[in-house]
């Protein structure tokens, strides 16, 4: 299985929890803590990320960025 | 944290584009109207189109549109989105022109002003967000709102023989000779947006060649109008709005039609 | 057609505003058909094709002035007309423009009111011009033509000044001047400049991107908004005053009247005189902004204005306000598209002198 | 001879009405006088009377629209009717034979009754009846003289139908014939 | 829900006003969302279905005003409300109706302008409301509530108004009105008896027809039309000013105010007495007819008015105008959606008198 | 006179129906505005309806319908005619309501009010004059307009890639589930008259049914717009303007739709 | 043949000869007199009218009243 | 004790901000007071901070809308940036405990700290934390009386929802409470 990570931006996040229903890993969760604007924000809560890119794709609000090992040479998975 | 001891050894697959300014989004939780946003601009950027593009916001949630498309953009009256397309593209034929409209604004207040656009067949890309409510004044019925829906000007629900049908003006402009590609996209998963993205490089390809109107209808989620969490609303596009606004290619070039 | 001289020629008020529109170097003209102005649409139609510019009949007012709005934007140097039920539902789309600070020419072939009223020539939408008849505080600079010729000049002065402040300016005009042809003189083609504002959308190449709104949710911001356009209003107020006068130096009696109706009186204060009354005549030019100083000035020294309009009553409010109870204020009006000829705003003249004159004996 | 002249001219839509008055009107110009022309617009005109007015004068023309006028070219009934109380006292009124059933009845003016359309038939060209016309009114009124009129008339018609300016004067000059053997003053 | 019984409630103005139009007989309601007055749709469609009447929401604020002029001119009593870029989108319609003297009552939640502005509350569209923003000489009764109370209330003086007078009646509020709560009272339901009118059209029956129409080609007839309506509102103005006085008997500074910050500068006017400062204040509360008499006569024995509203200056012309130059009047205005503070008002107060001192003192 | 000896021994078997006035129409010659009214007061007075009926004149060479047409009748502002019925038919249901209406009043500036007054379903009749052009404002080039057509605003003939495409208003509100009943007739032959007045006829009949939105377009002439003569204006229809806008019914209730 | 006639009313005839292209008879014609309003109107020139009332139909001006020997009982025949 | 108290509310949309306001406006109603309630409208409410001023006066009120209040009850970080300084000197500021991270400077005002939330949760109500705050409130500016506050929730609530009371009583009882034992007093 390939390797992959999600960096969050937990100050724009809004908690919408869309990510998480996209991730065919399971691999996010709400945080319990809020952030400045009152949300519960998502975190990376299991290491089984794949770096699919769905739940990047489907975030309104462009909070994750998203890293795979693979070397191949593109920028975006879309 | 461990996530950035990994990242350097890996590549970034995906990212907010560039075309998308730092502001923070009003938008709810949740809400169509940014996916939207995002992958347009992805398109945006993609096809090297940000010097060369004018965009045009709604009266609607989307009002502020050019607050966080990275582009220049105008604001338009309620409804006279398209209107202002068009005297933009007349008189700067070289430059991509889009609007970006909800459904109280395209398809209530603006419906004169986008039947004549598409009937010119003005080349331009006409994005219509259409989450069957009028989202920025606290949901209130839109034309496109559904059978029986419940909201804060149907409160017993749209009944037809009182308020209409709701409203498919995507299949209707689609018979305008002026409409060269029209389509029924969605935003509320990872493969609706693929598609959604597929279109709007159609569509801009399209108005490169100067094919007329390209209309892309994005069925869209109002969390807020629709009293959901983001999640429900989910289920609610799938078993409710998408019977009633199945997605797909309503209109497609044909070979013989360039 | 020789385009890059002057020249001579007779012609509608209508067509000779569309061709100054051309020679001042229209880049686009929205409008839809209404009588009394639908000439300069047609006269566009034949003339734009073997020049230069964009033509487009709009499904409506409202698409047109939307438009407008788009193609302003976009830097474009742009124009509509309609007459006064076309106006009303323009207003929206002006308060915007107004607000997001365009510059555009608006023109107005005013017919008698209100309602579908009739095609006959009124001035009953100078409210609508000068105060406002959209919503907010914005401020139009309003021009009135009362020959053909000027029906042409102020073609140029009105782009001028709405590029110089970025401001709309409006050509009020009337069904008369619209549709009677008069000797007309153009100056040629390339007189009047025009280069793409830097803040247009024009895409955001080598720059930061542009936007026009008039959207400030904050009504801090909307406010400062507010505040900048009093000042340029101010400014414009302070810069940009025309107006003619005939025979006031020793008037004890001034008219003030615009547009058409200022050329009726010109004749009146000539009878006038002829019988031994000293009248005078004010023509406001601009409308907004309004020559309040030399009513002003004048309400000090003579005896009382007679202001003549085509409505019932309208500029007369603000020859009120500069004269300040400093003198009488008379009005004569005539509605409904009914034009005034020289000889009744003689008798009224008459008739208010001897007035006075009754009410001066009877104070004895 | 005139400082200023105000003319009506009125008749059916038809019937040359607005063109003839503005044929006075360029000629005018060319003569270097002040001259306006203002003729009724709108959908009134539909079936019913066309009228314009046409202004020559030697000072500033203050108002395009006056309800009296100085001379009066009226070729239809229903204009008569509308227009004989508007011309002025002393003032001229010439009208067409042919149409109009009754004749003006006022003693204060001066009333020519031309037989255009007839004389027109005669020549050959039923369009040229409103040059008959023109003809008789500038002979008794020359504000402007019959050279102009021919040249305003090349001004105004397209390149094509220049080849009309011949007829067009020999309608003029009929005019001119006509008024001079044949009217009626009623002062 | 008793109806038939006054009450008391505390409610949010909109809501006020769409309760209060229910118990007033309201036989329909066209209107179209917009923030700040949506709440009157939404309360009239979770209402009416259950009491009585027709609300439907148009597709736009055009088609609203003009679905009005059919219901009013087939003899309903009716009501639109919307806020100002609506009302501007209305104007055509507007026009129209006040032409065909059809009555109806017209709600403006006015929002800070031009443009699209702000939601925030604005008194920016008071040049709109009195002048006619739509083409034309014609006029709307025009009230100014001042309190959720009044916005029931003036919902029946004006219909009775527009009936009575075959008159548009205009209520003229804004959004902090529209949003707030307070206590009201709503007298019972069929307190206000309505008869279908002669004039109306529905069908033929008995009479020979009837039609509505703004349309008189000839001018000599729409002349008439306009002298008539020119009547009728000489008649509104003799007949139904309204205004409200406070502490103006010995007063040296009367402000002037309508709606809501009339309330703000009674409580200056407190302020203001408090320190020594002999203040009173004006409210009209009919802005047309304008309570010209009583600005006119405290003109000639106070030193000065202050004109205070949420603008950049509009009734301050109406003020200026009955003062005729008789004592000097100021200007105190926000705009772009900012409310004014008690307090502000008094500061502006203390300059104008501080600086009339000065003056005095440099003219001694 | 030798027809009115022979009229004593006759019936008469056609004559201007009761329902009009006796105003004198100020319609150009051989105006098929005028053939319209009087079919439409004919079935009027012979479906008994004159004193149930409440009619609305636009803003277009109609505009003066009230002064011919001997019911009551509002006059409505430009493009609103079907708002303003809507408006008459919510308050008085029980009553005919019908607005009668050119093409550039319902096709161009009215074509929001058009679309949501059918799409509502509301319950009245739309007679829809399309003459290809403006007649009142001196024959500008309408929405209908045919391709290549001159008038006084496309003076070089209109030109789809400026002006966009003669706009097939019927077929598209046909689409809308509100309309009921849709159809093309025409009034320049005693054919297509006798036709017209049968959809009229049935137009009325589901009114009284209360079936939603009847329409019906009806191809007329505009000798003054189209600059012939009314004989000339005959030819022209069936030449050009019928092969673009064919006559017949559209949209028919089909028995399952009641 | 059944024998019609038909009255016309000079007076509010336009003269468009709609009339004319529509008789199946021929029986109409323009006069050469005009009337008050200045239009040449329409006449009955034949006497092969059969009552068809076509022209009638046709007429924009409601000019037309058609009769018809006929004794059948019924007043229009559209 | 106070003739006029102008009071601001704020927090996050979901906080009940709103509704705390109408409460105390409708039971200076009951109790014949006269009060105004004035919310934060529009889509800036989205996401953001939500407010509404209450104002309870035994005088007609003038303004709905002020810009210095004599308390301030704060339920969230942006909403205590927003409106501290906005506090009338001697003023009184009450925050939510848990979800406010930097408390409020100012010295020349009175400040609560409450852990409404926290308290909620036991109590195992998560809604009813702003009635707790209410309470806490209501024990140091007594504007208006428990029992009525009880009154007016019985007027605003559905029928259905009338089993709540109960608990809404506690709620306040707790609130009183815990401003007795637990608070901090800058001046
Ligand atoms: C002329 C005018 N009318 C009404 C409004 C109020 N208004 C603002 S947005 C809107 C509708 C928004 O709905 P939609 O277009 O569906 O956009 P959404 O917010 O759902 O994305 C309305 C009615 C306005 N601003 N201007
Ligand atoms: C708001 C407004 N815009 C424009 C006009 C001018 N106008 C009057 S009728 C008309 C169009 C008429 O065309 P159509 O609807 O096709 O009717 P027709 O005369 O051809 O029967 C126009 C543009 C107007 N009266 N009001
Ligand atoms: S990239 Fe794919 S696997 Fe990784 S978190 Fe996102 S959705 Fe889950
Ligand atoms: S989709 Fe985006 S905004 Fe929503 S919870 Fe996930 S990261 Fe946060
Ligand atoms: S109201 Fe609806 S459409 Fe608007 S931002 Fe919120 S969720 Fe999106
Ligand atoms: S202009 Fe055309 S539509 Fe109008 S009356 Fe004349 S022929 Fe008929
Ligand atoms: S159709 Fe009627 S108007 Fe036309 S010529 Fe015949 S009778 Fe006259
Ligand atoms: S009734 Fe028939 S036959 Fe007789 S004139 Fe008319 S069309 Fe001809
Ligand atoms: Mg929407
Ligand atoms: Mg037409």
């Amino acid at each position: 299985m390939i390797k992959g990570t999600v960096l969050i931006n937990s100050e724009t996040c809004k908690g919408c929890e869309l990510c998480i229903v996209a991730c065919p890993q399971d691999s996010l969760s709400l945080s319990q803590k809020i952030n400045l604007r009152g949300y519960r924000y998502v975190e990376l809560s299991q290491d089984n990320c794949t770096g699919c890119t769905n739940c990047a794709i489907v975030c309104p609000d462009a909070v994750i960025t998203v890293y795979r090992q693979s070397k191949q040479n593109y920028k975006k998975a879309v | 944290m461990p996530e950035e001891m990994l990242i350097d050894e890996m590549q970034c697959v995906y990212q907010k584009p560039g075309t998308l300014t730092d502001e923070y989004m009003h938008y709810c939780p949740g809400c169509g109207h940014a996916v939207a946003h995002k992958i347009l601009m992805e398109v945006v950027e993609e096809m090297g189109l940000q010097e060369d593009i004018i965009g045009v916001a709604p009266v609607g949630c989307s009002v502020f549109a050019y607050n966080y498309m990275n582009i220049d953009m105008q604001e338009a009256a309620h409804g006279r989105a398209s209107a202002v397309a068009t005297g933009i593209k007349r008189v700067r034929p070289d430059k991509f022109v889009f609007s970006y409209q909800g459904d109280g604004d395209l398809a209530a207040i603006g419906t004169a002003e986008t039947i004549h656009t598409i009937n010119r067949g003005e080349n331009i890309l006409i994005v219509f967000i259409n989450n069957g409510i009028y989202g920025m004044t606290g949901g209130q019925m839109a034309p496109t709102s559904l059978f029986g829906q419940k909201t804060s000007t149907s409160p017993y629900g749209r009944d037809v023989a009182h308020n209409g049908y709701p409203l498919k003006i995507t299949e209707l402009i689609a018979h305008l000779p002026g409409a060269y590609y029209v389509t029924r996209q969605a935003v509320h998963t990872p493969n609706t947006v693929r598609k959604f993205k597929k279109a709007l490089n159609n569509a801009f390809e399209y108005q490169k060649l100067n094919k007329g109107t390209c209309f892309i209808e994005v069925v869209s989620n109002c969390p807020s109008g629709w009293k959901m969490t983001p999640k429900e609303t989910l289920t609610y596009i799938e078993e409710k709005m998408l019977p009633e606004y199945p997605l797909g290619d309503i209109k497609v070039p044909t070979q013989n039609k360039n | 057609m020789e385009t890059n001289k002057s020249e001579i020629r007779l012609m509608k008020g209508n067509e000779a505003l569309a061709e100054a529109a051309i020679r001042a170097g229209l880049d686009a003209y929205f409008g839809y058909p209404i009588t009394p102005q639908s000439e300069v649409l047609e006269y566009l139609t034949l003339e734009i094709p073997k020049r230069r510019g964009i033509v487009l009949q709009a499904e409506s007012e409202v698409a047109s002035i939307n438009m407008i709005y788009g193609a302003a934007g976009a830097g474009a140097r742009v124009m509509t007309s309609s007459s006064s039920p076309g106006m009303s539902l323009m207003q929206e789309g002006i308060s915007y423009i107004a607000a997001a600070e365009l510059p555009c020419l608006l023109v107005n072939v005013v017919r008698g009111g209100p309602g579908l009223g009739t095609i006959q020539p009124s001035q009953g939408d100078y409210f609508q011009a000068t105060k406002g008849g959209g919503h907010g505080d914005y401020r139009l600079i309003v021009l009135a033509p009362s020959s053909v010729q000027e029906m042409c000049d102020f073609v140029f002065d009105g782009f001028k000044l709405a590029e110089k402040y970025r401001n709309p300016t409006l050509i009020l005009s009337d069904g008369a001047l619209g549709q009677m042809m008069e000797k007309v003189e153009f100056p040629g083609d390339g007189s009047l400049p025009h280069q793409i504002p830097a803040w247009a959308t024009t895409g955001k190449k080598g720059r930061e991107r542009n936007f026009i709104t008039s959207l400030h949710m904050e009504p801090e911001r909307m406010e400062e908004i507010n505040l900048h356009l009093q000042r340029k209003y101010k400014e414009i107020e302070e810069n940009e005053v025309r107006y003619e006068t005939f025979e006031i130096d020793d008037a004890e009696i001034v008219l003030v009247a615009f547009g058409l109706p200022a050329r009726i009186c010109q004749k009146t204060v000539e009878l006038a005189r002829a019988k031994g009354i000293k009248a005078g005549l004010v023509r406001p030019i601009t409308l907004f902004p309004f020559p309040k100083k030399i009513i002003s000035d004048l309400s000090k020294k003579i005896d009382r204005f007679l202001v003549v309009e085509l409505n019932a009553g309208q500029m007369v409010e603000d020859v009120m306000l500069a004269a300040n109870g400093n003198c009488p204020v008379h009005f004569k009006g005539r509605m409904g598209g009914m034009l005034i000829q020289p000889e009744e705003v003689l008798e009224e003249i008459e008739k208010i002198v001897e007035e006075s004159l009754t009410l001066n004996a009877g104070q004895e | 001879m005139y400082t200023t002249d105000e003319i009506i001219i009125a008749g059916f839509g038809g019937q040359g009405v607005l063109s003839m008055g503005k044929i006075l009107a360029y000629s005018a110009m060319i003569e270097n006088k002040e001259t306006s022309w203002m003729p009724s617009y709108g959908p009134e005109m539909r079936g019913g009377t066309a009228n314009c007015i046409t202004i020559i004068s030697e000072n500033k023309i203050s108002s395009p629209i006056v309800s009296k006028f100085d001379s009066a070219i009226i070729l239809n009934q229903p204009s008569m009717n509308k227009f004989e109380d508007h011309v002025k006292e002393h003032g001229f009124l010439f009208y067409e034979a042919s149409t109009i059933i009754n004749p003006p009845t006022r003693e204060d003016i001066m009333v020519y009754k031309i037989a255009a359309i007839e004389e027109a038939n005669k020549i050959g060209q039923k369009q040229i009846s409103n040059m008959i016309m023109l003809g008789a009114f500038l002979e008794i009124k020359p504000l402007v003289k019959r050279e102009t009129v021919l040249l305003a008339l090349k001004k105004v018609l397209p390149e094509r139908h220049h080849h009309l300016i011949a007829v067009n004067e020999q309608a003029l000059l009929r005019g001119k014939e006509l008024v001079e053997i044949n009217y009626h003053v009623s002062v």
